[in-house]
């Protein structure tokens, strides 16, 4: 149809977006990050001493799922993770639409709320293991003020999981807010004062406009928060080590018992497990989230 | 009425932020400020006397003073890797928003494996080694460019979309090559992101302590949050110098926010990109 | 200075063909304005000639230079853009100069260059400021201004008046004019608003689906359209049509009929016209006259008086909404039945394909 | 099996790789890192026998490195040997975690140093494989028993006791008393492992061949019953109200304090344990006593043993010679001496001609009769067997919290074992 075309001349422009770019990022990526993981799904199927490597198929796979706490810590991981993630999303939202409306000394909260962010992980799972003891701690201290016996936080195996939950959540929520606030202030004025005109009260605001428009603010928390949240190690790892017994055992804290224990085969199959889970629960939810986004 | 329903939300909201938020704070200082017994106590209390300068002093000559070393390392490690981050990920993100072909889907799938897989520690040492970065800060850095790409890569690409493409074409039509395209006019815009990037990434490097545990051995190479580890067990009985260490090593990210913090909220506040 | 020549240019996506082969002489110094409706390609075209489209198939010479491959700043070209495209983050003194510092310009001649082309833009007081503290129309000098400091041979204008108000729209429209008339530079402007193009153009190109349908001065394309398409776009109000039927076939004339219009005379070329064969007859509203014995009569369904002139718009028998613009302060009524005649010379006959059957010019 | 032998090589070489790179510092300087773990007691012992061997060698640099204690200390330490990263000269674990470090290929021999003869034939044992020994003991022998609080056996009146009824006698007499009988520590969760660990000589009294047959896969804890006992103590100080409030969050330097200052009164921990009394508690030094965790039988009273750790050179080390000397140093009297003096006299040490100052806390002195003549001593299984399952303190948390019966953990933990066996690739499971 485009006979007359003339692809003689055809000298390739240099295009404006050139794919060099992706260069640089992609060798250190490629070389450190992608050919270990690869590397680890060869000894993912060995009996490794970190010395040699017997291949002996799919046993560690065998053995991992034999682990008596390992449905446990699969429950425990998804548990985790959605309480985390969705304690992030309603407070951090909360947050966010309190941090942008004419509330008093915005810029203090914002500060406070975004300040645990700052803190190391590390410092930060110390510091609550201390404020959580059960008779020492000062928040049954204070809870015994006014005449409650505070809960056994983290010794409770009932409770620890949640204990650090919470914690995660205190820690983390100043990043959801911030990424709320972003998602709120670039909702268009306009649909809130047609909302207004149509008589909207500020709770249908919220529901009918704030909501839905900031929809891409909440996939972002929920991605990140979520996948965090499956992979969480170092809190959980700092306060209570998976404990008590194996009461706040995730699949990252029980790979890192089976590596700690010198069972580098049985554990890099554990990674792959874990990636399998975070793939079947991740993959869906943001294709899930992105074509919600698509309508915007 | 609509103001005085405000003030008393506002003041709600502070109380119950300083519960939250401030007071295990205050509780890290208070606890840097006392001396060894009654910081056994754990309590919410006035110290003692004022012992801050004897902790600080205690913490820092621990070990040959290993923290010395230790906040020359993180520093320069934070730096490093964010500054390459930012190039990196800013240039990936504007191809990969502007650009469309075959390979963005593998690069996003790419990207998002990159946040969901968790790194094969060991393999990533012999390969550390084979290219004679084990144990070296040039190494320390690479490794954290790589893991925290992905993340910086999303955050780059979301913001690029929002910037309209006729500012590249009029670059172009004023003899802009892609490099200054995306030097002059790509990455100052996208400064709000980049404040972002700044704080987020350079408190995660900073604060990292599974990572430098790894591809980091060695006393001269301490970073930080290792020193952090390593007396945990020395200061057990001590609190005072373990609340001291953890107030130390908060500073440097303190700073950092203290410094981009109207960034942060203008940056968040600008929203849209204007022309 | 120089021309524009642009031989079967084509442009696809994919299998979606967006130009299909235009043939265009751009004169040097010439105002040529692209017109079309939305999607018709013009701002394609533009692109293409800018270099920010690769051009699929064809050859476009930018002076005697073919220029299909090379990149944008060797084209020796300026845009100005819809939405001004201004860099955010520059200052009006930095975004005027930035083409220039690109280009290594030594810093005296560039801040003498873009302080000429701020005081023929009257916009010295604004250099300090950044974009975002301009109105529109200041905006609006601005990208101009980014255009005219680079000295081009070819200025491209991609609709950039579309974001004004009406009456900045009209001051804008005449210094860009004036800006022609001084510089003598090349211009290729697109728009779709067809009063844009006549006021403004040298020669006017106009565009339906990615094929070129006419190319002429504005006059040319108002008096004598080569299609159906062309009529109905330029002019405003927009050309009356109807249905009529040949009743009679003369040399130099054909005489149409039908239930609207009373037998009528029109002036046109005859080949291969045949009596009873339908035709589609073209008024324009300006054309019409109040008569009490006119060839077209309808009911009057509104009236807008504006003083000068009378737009009155009348339902025919068949139905076909026609307008007519009359002189001065006409009293009518909705309701009230309306007779009009026209000048035969200026109504025009248009075949089944939609092709004018123009006379031949005398 | 050909990628098997490809990554070794790939090791081999980048070990390889890492020697030359070190062979340049190391030649020129007479240069030794030396990595030790975290705890307070490392630190100071290490510090004083570097200061003391760098004033008699002065021409000597020595650089201690520091790393975590527990599991992830074990990492590091298996992570730098895989990749020749190794200090010099490092502290670790003998018996079986000194036979999962892959010895034969990572360490260097001792077998032949001098020093050796000086050294006692059961601390050897359990840091030799293929018929090489490897270490030398940097510390004292140790016993696993019951820390108890002098003042308030003295106020009840209370007799130290032979068997576990007289023990749980004492405990309720204390509780009535209104004071904590036993103390937990689970926020270390190893420290809860010591009631199931400690009670292996009470294990041999009644089953001799235990360790051969547990080695063997043929002798299971759940399906022993002297192996189940020491699951039930655990339980049953847990199910009678005896321990601390804050079992669950306490930690080892708290349960020193609280036995040494009669918050509590009996601790279930290992001697080394003296060593911190000594420094966070020096006033009540002299209140803390020590027993044999009893058996049910008075007659066969006796207390599990531990060998000290190990110190050993790394085969990747540029300076073979010096380290063996510092080596040398460390396993000397002078070296014990040094070792008192810095952080205090916790044991019997396994080193012919080393002594212990005539002014041992009573602690220490408790614990002597049982290594003397005529007293009964055993070694703890680790040294008597490569395995131990990893999860064994996470089932001891959950037996002493109540949240598992004992029978249940001693199962629990024969399938811990039977994965660690495998792992090993040990035959007959």
């Amino acid at each position: 149809m485009t006979a007359s075309a003339v692809p003689a001349l055809k000298i390739q422009r240099r295009s404006l977006y050139p794919g060099w770019f992706y260069a640089p990022a992609a060798v250190v990526y490629s070389v450190l990050f992608l050919a270990p993981t690869l590397a680890s799904l060869y000894f993912s199927l060995t009996r490794w001493t970190l010395f040699d490597a017997t291949f002996i198929g799919f046993d560690n796979f065998a053995q991992f799922f034999r682990e008596p706490f390992l449905i446990q810590g699969l429950v425990n991981t998804v548990i985790y993770a959605v309480i985390t993630s969705g304690l992030k999303v309603v407070v951090g939202m909360m947050l966010a639409v309190m941090l942008t409306s004419q509330i008093m000394a915005r810029g203090y909260l914002r500060s406070v709320i975004f300040f645990p962010v700052l803190v190391s992980t590390i410092g930060v799972g110390m510091t609550f293991t201390v404020l959580m003891h059960p008779t020492l701690g000062m928040i049954n201290q204070s809870l015994a003020l006014i005449g409650i016996k505070g809960p056994g936080w983290l010794v409770d195996p009932k409770l620890a999981l949640f204990s650090v939950a919470l914690v995660d959540v205190w820690k983390g929520v100043g990043l959801a807010t911030v990424i709320y606030i972003a998602g709120l202030v670039a909702i268009p004025k306009d649909y809130y004062e047609a909302a207004r005109i149509d008589g909207a009260t500020k709770l249908q605001n919220f529901f009918y406009v704030t909501l839905p428009l900031s929809r891409p603010a909440t996939a972002t928390v929920i991605t990140l928060s979520f996948i965090g949240g499956l992979r969480t190690f170092d809190l959980i790892w700092a306060m209570t080590k998976g404990g008590p017994g194996f009461a706040s055992d995730t699949v990252a804290s029980v790979i890192y018992k089976q590596y700690q224990a010198g069972f580098y085969g049985l554990s890099t199959a554990g990674n792959v497990v874990l990636f399998i889970l975070i793939a079947v629960l991740v993959v869906p939810l943001t294709m899930f989230l992105n074509r919600k986004q698509g309508f915007e | 009425m609509r103001s005085r329903a405000s003030l008393f939300g506002g003041i709600a909201a502070i109380a119950a932020t300083f519960v939250v938020f401030v007071i295990p704070f205050l509780f890290i200082i208070l606890m840097a400020f006392k001396d060894k017994q009654q910081s056994a106590l754990r309590d919410f209390s006035w110290p003692n006397g004022f012992h801050l300068f004897e902790n600080l002093y205690e913490v820092i000559k621990t070990r040959n003073w290993m923290m010395i070393t230790a906040f020359i390392n993180s520093s320069l490690i934070t730096v490093v890797s964010v500054t390459l981050l930012i190039v990196l990920a800013a240039m990936v993100g504007f191809v990969l928003a502007r650009r469309k072909t075959k390979w963005n889907g593998l690069i996003e799938f790419l990207i998002l494996a990159g946040l969901m897989i968790p790194p094969a520690v060991v393999p990533t040492i012999w390969l550390l080694q084979g290219l004679k970065l084990f144990g070296t800060l040039h190494g320390m850095i690479l490794i954290q460019v790589a893991y925290n790409l992905p993340f910086s890569i999303i955050l780059y690409r979301a913001f690029i979309a929002t910037i309209p493409r006729e500012l590249d074409e009029a670059a172009v039509i004023d003899g802009a090559r892609p490099l200054d395209v995306f030097f002059r006019i790509i990455l100052p815009l996208l400064w709000p992101v980049t404040v972002t990037n700044i704080v987020v990434q350079s408190v995660g490097i900073f604060n990292d302590f599974t990572n430098p545990l790894y591809y980091l051995p060695g006393n001269q190479n301490a970073t930080v949050q290792l020193t952090l580890y390593n007396f945990q067990s020395q200061f057990s009985t001590a609190y005072n110098l373990l609340f001291t260490n953890i107030l130390l090593i908060t500073i440097p990210p303190l700073i950092v926010f203290m410094f981009f913090n109207r960034q942060i909220v203008a940056g968040m506040t600008a929203g849209a990109v204007k022309g | 200075m120089a021309g524009l020549e642009l031989k079967n240019i084509q442009k696809t996506y994919g299998k979606v063909e967006v130009i299909k082969g235009v043939d265009l002489t751009i004169k040097d110094g010439e105002f040529v304005v692209f017109v079309g409706p939305s999607g018709c390609g013009k701002s394609t075209l533009l692109r293409m000639i800018a270099g920010l489209e690769d051009i699929t198939g064809g050859e476009l010479y930018i002076g005697d230079k073919l220029c299909n491959d090379v990149e944008p700043r060797d084209r020796s070209i300026a845009m100005v853009f819809q939405s001004y495209a201004l860099y955010p983050h520059m200052t009006v003194y930095d975004n005027v100069g930035f083409g220039l510092k690109l280009a290594k310009t030594p810093k005296d001649v560039r801040d003498q260059k873009i302080r000429e082309a701020a005081r023929i833009l009257k916009m010295e007081h604004l250099l300090d400021r950044k974009p975002g503290q301009l109105s529109g129309g200041q905006r609006q000098r601005v990208a101009i201004g980014r255009a005219i400091v680079r000295k081009p041979e070819v200025f491209l204008f991609d609709e950039p008046l579309s974001n004004l108000d009406a009456a900045l729209r009209v001051d804008t429209r005449m210094e860009i004019a004036k800006l022609h008339a001084d510089l003598g530079a090349t211009m290729v402007y697109v728009t779709h608003d067809q009063v844009e193009a006549m006021t403004l153009a040298d020669k006017i190109v106009v565009l339906d689906a990615g094929v070129v349908q006419q190319v002429g001065s504005p006059i040319e394309l108002y008096q004598r359209p080569t299609n159906l398409f062309v009529a109905g776009f330029i002019g405003s109000p927009k050309m009356n049509f109807v249905e009529v039927t040949v009743e009679a076939v003369d040399a130099d004339s054909i005489t149409v009929t039908s239930k609207d219009v009373a037998s009528l005379r029109v002036p046109a070329r005859t080949e291969g016209v045949d009596v009873n064969s339908l035709l589609t007859l073209g008024i324009r509203p300006h054309d019409l006259l109040p008569a009490n014995s006119g060839a077209i009569v309808g009911r009057v369904s509104l009236v807008e008086r504006l003083g000068n002139e009378t737009i009155v718009n009348i339902e025919l028998a068949s139905g076909a909404p026609w307008l007519a613009v009359l002189d001065g302060d006409q009293a009518l009524r909705v309701g009230e039945s309306l007779a009009l005649a026209a000048e035969p010379a200026k109504a025009i006959l248009f075949d089944k394909d939609g092709k004018a059957l123009l006379a031949p010019i005398a | 099996m050909t990628k098997t032998k490809l990554f070794a090589l790939t090791g081999a070489s980048l070990l390889g790789l890492m020697m030359t790179a070190n062979a340049v510092n190391a030649q020129q300087s007479g240069y030794l890192s030396f990595l030790i773990d975290n705890g307070p007691q490392s630190v100071a012992v290490a510090e004083a026998w570097v200061a003391a061997f760098t004033e008699q060698n002065p021409d000597v640099t020595i650089d201690i490195e520091v790393r975590p204690g527990g599991g992830e200390g074990d990492n590091i330490v298996k992570t730098r040997l895989a990749t020749g990263a190794m200090a010099d000269v490092f502290f670790y674990n003998s018996g079986s975690l000194f036979q999962a470090i892959n010895p034969v290929q990572n360490l260097l021999p001792l077998t032949n140093e001098p020093f050796q003869a000086a050294i006692q034939d059961s601390f050897k044992s359990v840091v030799s494989a293929g018929g090489e020994v490897y270490g030398a003991p940097f510390a004292p022998a140790m016993g696993g028993g019951i820390f108890y609080n002098k003042p308030i056996y003295e106020e009840l009146g209370l007799e130290i006791p032979k068997t576990w009824d007289e023990f749980m006698a004492n405990n309720e007499k204390i509780k009535a008393a209104g004071k904590t009988a036993v103390i937990q520590t689970y926020g270390e969760t190893w420290t809860s492992q010591l009631f199931v660990l400690a009670d292996f000589y009470n294990v041999l009294t009644e089953v001799p061949d235990f360790a051969e047959k547990f080695t063997a896969g043929e002798a299971k804890f759940a399906t022993t019953p002297a192996a189940v006992r020491g699951f039930e103590k655990l339980q049953a100080v847990y199910d009678g109200g005896y321990l601390n409030a804050d079992f669950g969050a306490a930690t080892y330097p708290d349960g020193l304090r609280m036995v040494a200052t009669g918050e509590g009164a009996h601790y279930p921990m290992l001697t080394f344990g003296i060593g911190a009394i000594a420094e966070t508690v020096p006033d009540h030094l002299a209140d803390v006593g020590f027993f044999a965790q009893p058996g049910d039988n008075a007659e066969t009273n006796g207390l599990t043993t531990w060998m000290p750790d190990s110190i050993y050179v790394a085969k990747s080390t540029t300076s073979p010679d010096l380290a063996k000397a510092f080596v040398a140093f460390v396993a000397s009297p002078e070296g014990c001496d040094i070792r008192n003096e810095a952080v205090g006299a916790t044991g019997p040490y396994m080193i012919d001609g080393c002594t212990l100052p005539a002014d041992v806390p009573p602690a220490v002195s408790d614990m002597l009769p049982y290594f003397q003549e005529g007293g009964h001593n055993g070694p703890a299984l680790e040294f008597l067997s490569p395995i131990k399952g990893p999860a064994l303190e996470q089932i001891t948390v959950e037996v002493g919290s109540g949240i598992r019966q004992a029978a249940d953990g001693a199962a629990l933990y024969d399938e811990d074992v039977r994965k660690q066996a495998q792992q090993l690739g040990l035959a007959g499971w």
